[in-house]
């Protein structure tokens, strides 16, 4: 039977007229259906970053140390040291989990997982940042983020605990926005030597194509393609059959390949993520300069009667795509049999270029391999810039109780403790945890490389929605804070852009600011982009999501005596600020929690001040003056405090003291200023610290001391006190309490 | 002396139960594969953590039929010394070399977190330097680790001292609040009565090293290394 | 039949084009164990329900969809006892 | 009757003195949905088995009460269709 190309379906399968016109001069014909399949899903947004391809150009990539760049490869690949390098990237899989959270979440966490041991590495740890709509309420909107939360942080612990890689940290936001739209962003690490870097190329004509993994099933059908629109109700309707995650599948792949790559037998290999066998087929054969030749008939099946169509475009999980160098072939099959998982050689690689793909024997499609993975559209989108939010001004704000206001803000879950989510994350399999998830940045011990690496995902979206550009540098500036205060120096950041519709001239004008703030930031902190994700149409009918261009990034503890957690330690150790006081209130927490309003423009970020900080902060740690280190973020500085008193091991109380400081208490406790970290320092520390501190000319301050079972801040004639138990409490059970309700 | 780590397909705590051994107590240790039919020339096993066969149907329900479970129970009944370690504790209760099982958290959740286990006897080769109900801290990280044996058993266990781990607070005190799972008598694990094997829950393979703020996993393998081959002169 | 409790029994199963990797694991398990004639094995939960009066089947057809199964990818069967 | 694959139930319930907290949850949560009259649920498995020839009764048995069950904490019961 032959399908006849209509105007319809071509338009169905989300291409235009301008598209298929494109198309028909590549092939110098008229495509089948099953060829309109292949370039559908190869082209679009998903794969081909049409959209966003000539903005992801802005981003700095090179560095000395960065061995494989971004969008060369399955993910980029930096020098750590001593021959040892780390592959790392962060993907998102939020329109699958909007629709079945738990298996959405797990194959997100298995498709980033893959994407790493592509790279040759051994994956080592992940992250995940997540938002949802507020999960506080007995509405049925409250209920249904909860149930979202719920399964999707089930969803990330039933793979990864399975596949038995720790997730060591990440981030939660909650916010109206995401009310039926969630993002589940996940961060893999991978440790490799060098001359392990394994390649997505198929190379060497002549040498056998081989499918390795799970049975090919209908699932997802089409699922790049999917994530290309944005989600209405008739998603629901006309979703594919939804991808099943298998992480004991996925183990058996992992250790698999990870021993074919050692034999040294591999030619090229690349997984199967979206678009499946016909993104992995034409990407390795455009890489390799090369053609691949397969016969779907070969291909092995879970279900009966599927067409060439289904086979190429399902997105069954836990498969990859392995040319082998010739001989190599027995060793594979020794392999993949001892490891009990399916296996077929499918074809092999050709000298012209095409991509083509039999059905017993008989051809279905021939298209240009490169053309079809490189040439797709690429569009400069309209952009409409969104009038500047206004600046806030304190003369208009009502004061409010700010004792009870840093209980509520401690309670309320975005800054709440995550205990609740990663406790149900095996965080410490592979025992190299050594800072777990609940300080600023967790810390890894890589016992093979004897490195330690520390690593983070940060992006606050209230500050990206009222001002892009701004937020997009303090994601990069708050991540690479979050790692100094580890010990750590950054190294490189990957990043996943979540946006709402490109096509909205105001959505669009959003991601290029965002860029273009993560761009200059990264340069400015010294950090390449070695990869990342986009993720558009995030869109529930009512509106996009607020901007959320998040970034993970990694960052080397030179020496072990380095290493810094962000709770005080012991009674009178002097609790130090450094950075300014601040007082920049607008798109704060507390603005938005205590006083409904999600407005005014955000902090300004001065990349001068935030690298004398951060230098100081690192600089200080290495001389061995500190005993911890917090940074300041959500919830400012009283937040901050706080949770350096309960998030210890043990419980401490705190005396700081603002003196004579000009502000109001509320805005000193709950400003959000910028490049600001809190230290403590045992008492004889002080003097060498504070001569740090002023030769760096850097503006710091001693606050108070630790000691006691209280929070007491006082300024001027005012003090306040809290009961550490009580702050304790606020925060620690909070969303326990919440997802019990 | 030669210890076997027994690798299931779905074991992930392989890997660091046998740098336990190897990096952490400098003890010879290599793997066995699951296919594998004989022991011989090991002189004591370990079956490490993970979700063996995906923990599908039953944790450690599928494993327990491995081909080198024939030779782990063999062994076993001959006496030599058999730790199961998570899900090795749940393959040791479905092979019914232990009794009773590991049922789901009370919870309904996974946890994973630091806790605090008495050594309730010295009398097995894993604790015989852990006299005086030493108290020790570890991780946990189990979804079903809430353990259940019928009442009879569980006086047999008590009476014949066979509770060899349990779950308290920091002072050791046996409390709810210390019980992370709902396991019966906060059992955290257990051994048979010929004393030579055993299961536990929490995770020593992860406590062996300072910079994973506990090497108490130590005391066990250390323990263990020394009934193997006691050291004369110290 | 007052005092003697209802029970419905509903049966949640994963739809047929769904993977069921539990089941395939179980299926090479028992074909371990000399079963080979075994084609194939599908594994779902089977739910237990005691009632002190029988709801109405509106209702409980309510839950099932919403709260016992996962319409996505599971399909459920009720039989009242 | 060749070529048809022939089926088997098995349900694989918690035993009544094992506590079922996945059970208890679900009552729990269907009393939240306005199911007062619920009284107690209790979770198990449910497995469709299909053969292409029917295994005999005492292999099968063996099966259930090796594999497929755990008598410590579970009953089976077996349906052939
Ligand atoms: N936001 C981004 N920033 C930098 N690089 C990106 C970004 N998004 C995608 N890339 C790069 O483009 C390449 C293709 O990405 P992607 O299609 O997500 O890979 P995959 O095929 O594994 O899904 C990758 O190398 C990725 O790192
Ligand atoms: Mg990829």
């Amino acid at each position: 039977m032959v399908t006849e190309i209509t105007p319809d379906l071509i338009r169905t399968h989300g291409l235009t007229d301008q598209e298929y016109a494109q198309i028909k001069a590549i092939l110098g014909r008229e495509p089948n259906f099953t060829e309109l399949g292949v370039f559908s899903v190869m082209w679009s947004e998903h794969c081909s970053y049409k959209n966003t391809r000539l903005e992801l150009k802005k981003f700095p990539i090179s560095g000395q140390k960065v061995l494989v760049k971004a969008g060369e490869e399955n993910a980029g690949v930096i020098d750590v040291g001593d021959s040892w390098a780390v592959a790392f990237k962060m993907e998102s899989h939020n329109h699958p989990s909007a629709i079945e959270p738990f298996q959405g979440a797990a194959t997100g966490v298995g498709g980033i997982i893959r994407d790493i041991f592509t790279m040759g590495a051994r994956p080592l740890f992940l992250l995940d940042s997540l938002r949802f709509g507020p999960i506080q309420g007995a509405s049925p909107a409250a209920k249904n983020n909860r149930r979202l939360f719920s399964e999707v942080v089930a969803g990330i612990s039933h793979y990864g605990n399975c596949i038995g890689i720790p997730t060591i940290g990440g981030e939660i936001s909650f916010d109206e926005s995401y009310e039926g739209n969630p993002l589940v962003n996940v961060f893999c690490l991978g440790i490799l030597r060098h001359e392990q870097i394994a390649r997505g190329a198929a190379k060497g004509v002549g040498n056998s194509v081989f499918y390795v993994g799970s049975e090919t099933g209908r699932d997802g059908l089409a699922g790049a393609a999917f994530a290309s629109r944005d989600l209405t109700e008739q998603s629901k309707q006309d979703r594919p059959a939804v991808q099943v995650g298998d992480p004991f599948k996925g183990k058996l792949l992992l250790e698999a390949c990870l021993e074919l790559l050692a034999s040294g037998c591999v030619a090229g290999i690349q997984d199967m993520g979206a678009a499946g066998l016909t993104c992995s087929t034409c990407e390795t054969a455009s890489r390799g300069g090369t053609g691949v030749e397969i016969d779907l008939a070969l291909v092995p099946q879970r279900e009966t009667g599927m067409t060439p169509y289904e086979i190429l475009l399902s997105e069954s999980q836990e498969r990859m795509l392995i040319i082998v160098e010739r001989g190599g072939e027995a060793t594979l099959k020794e392999i993949f049999d001892k490891w009990d998982l399916p296996y077929a050689r499918v074809g092999e690689v050709t000298c012209d270029g095409m991509m083509r793909v039999l059905d017993h024997g008989c051809v279905k499609v021939e298209i240009p391999a490169r053309k079809l993975a490189n040439n797709a559209p690429v569009y400069e989108r309209e952009a409409l810039a969104d009038p500047q939010a206004p600046e806030f001004r304190i003369e208009d704000l009502p004061a409010a109780d700010s004792h009870e206001s840093l209980i509520r803000l401690l309670a309320y879950p975005t800054i709440a403790s995550k205990n609740w989510v990663y406790r149900q994350y095996d965080h410490t399999v592979r025992a190299g945890t050594v800072v777990p998830p609940g300080s600023d940045a967790a810390v890894f011990y890589v016992r093979e490389a004897d490195k330690f690496l520390a690593a983070t995902t940060d992006c606050n979206s209230l500050y990206c929605k009222l001002n892009p550009r701004e937020g997009a540098r303090i994601a990069v500036a708050e991540a690479a804070r979050n790692l100094i205060c580890s010990g750590a120096k950054p190294l490189a950041v990957t990043d996943n852009l979540n946006f709402g519709n490109p096509y909205q001239p105001k959505i669009f004008w959003q991601l290029r600011e965002s860029v273009e703030g993560l761009a200059e930031a990264c340069l400015r902190f010294g950090v390449p982009v070695v990869g990342g994700n986009v993720s558009l149409y995030n869109q529930n009918p009512n509106s996009a999501i607020d901007p959320t261009p998040t970034v993970g990034m990694v960052g080397v503890i030179g020496e072990e005596r380095w290493i810094t957690r962000q709770y005080f330690c012991d009674q009178s150790d002097i609790i130090y600020l450094i950075g300014p006081v601040g007082h920049e209130l607008g798109a704060s927490q507390y603005l938005k929690i205590i006083h409904g309003r999600k407005e005014f423009l955000p902090p300004r970020l001065s990349y001068d001040l935030e690298l004398g900080v951060q230098a100081v902060v690192l600089s200080l740690i290495q001389q061995g003056l500190v005993k911890s280190a917090h940074d300041c973020s959500e919830g400012g500085l009283g937040v901050a405090l706080a949770e350096c008193c309960i998030s210890g091991p043990r419980r401490v109380g705190a005396r700081v003291d603002f003196g004579n400081w000009p502000e109001r208490l509320d805005q000193i406790l709950f400003n959000e200023s910028q490049s600001r970290v809190i230290l403590s320092a045992p008492p004889e520390a002080k003097e060498a610290l504070e001569a740090v501190c002023a030769a760096a000319e850097i503006q710091f301050g001693r606050m108070g001391q630790v000691g006691g079972s209280d929070l007491i801040v006082s300024a001027r004639r005012e003090t306040l006190l809290w009961d550490v138990d009580e702050l304790y409490h606020a925060w620690y059970d909070s969303i326990e309490r919440v997802m019990r309700s | 002396m030669k210890i076997a780590v027994v690798q299931f397909p779905g074991s992930n705590c392989d890997q660091d139960c046998l740098r336990a051994l190897t990096d952490g107590l400098h003890l010879p240790a290599e793997y066995v594969w699951h296919k594998q039919t004989s022991l011989s020339g090991f002189d004591a096993v370990v079956l490490p953590g993970g979700f063996s066969y995906g923990d599908y149907l039953r944790c450690g329900a599928i494993a327990r039929f491995s081909p080198i479970m024939r030779a782990v129970v063999r062994s076993a009944k001959e006496g030599m010394p058999v730790i199961g370690l998570c899900n090795g504790f749940q393959i040791l209760c479905e092979a019914g070399l232990l009794p009773g099982a590991l049922i789901r958290n009370q919870s309904l959740r996974f946890v994973c977190q630091s806790i605090w286990l008495r050594v309730e006897t010295g009398d097995t080769p894993f604790t015989a330097n852990l006299q005086g109900r030493r108290v020790l801290k570890m991780p946990i990280a189990h979804g079903e680790g809430s353990y259940f044996v019928d009442e009879r058993s569980l006086e047999t266990l008590e009476s014949k001292n066979q509770v060899v781990f349990r779950y308290v607070d920091e002072t050791g005190d046996v409390t709810a609040g210390s019980n992370p799972n709902g396991s019966i008598h906060n059992i955290a694990g257990i051994c048979n009565e010929a004393r030579n094997v055993l299961g536990m829950m929490p995770h020593p393979d992860r406590a062996w090293d300072r910079k994973l703020g506990s090497e108490d996993g130590k005391l066990i393998f250390g323990s263990l290394a020394e009934t193997l081959e006691p050291v004369v002169s110290r | 039949m007052l005092g003697v409790p209802m029970k419905v029994d509903v049966v949640v199963m994963p739809k047929q084009s769904v993977l069921d990797p539990q089941g395939v694991a179980v299926r090479n398990a028992l074909k371990d164990l000399g079963l080979d004639s075994v084609e194939s094995v599908r594994v779902g939960k089977f739910l237990e329900l005691e009632f002190k009066t029988l709801p109405d089947e509106a209702k409980l057809q309510e839950v099932c969809r919403d709260l016992l199964s996962n319409p996505v990818i599971e399909e459920y069967t009720i039989r009242i006892a």
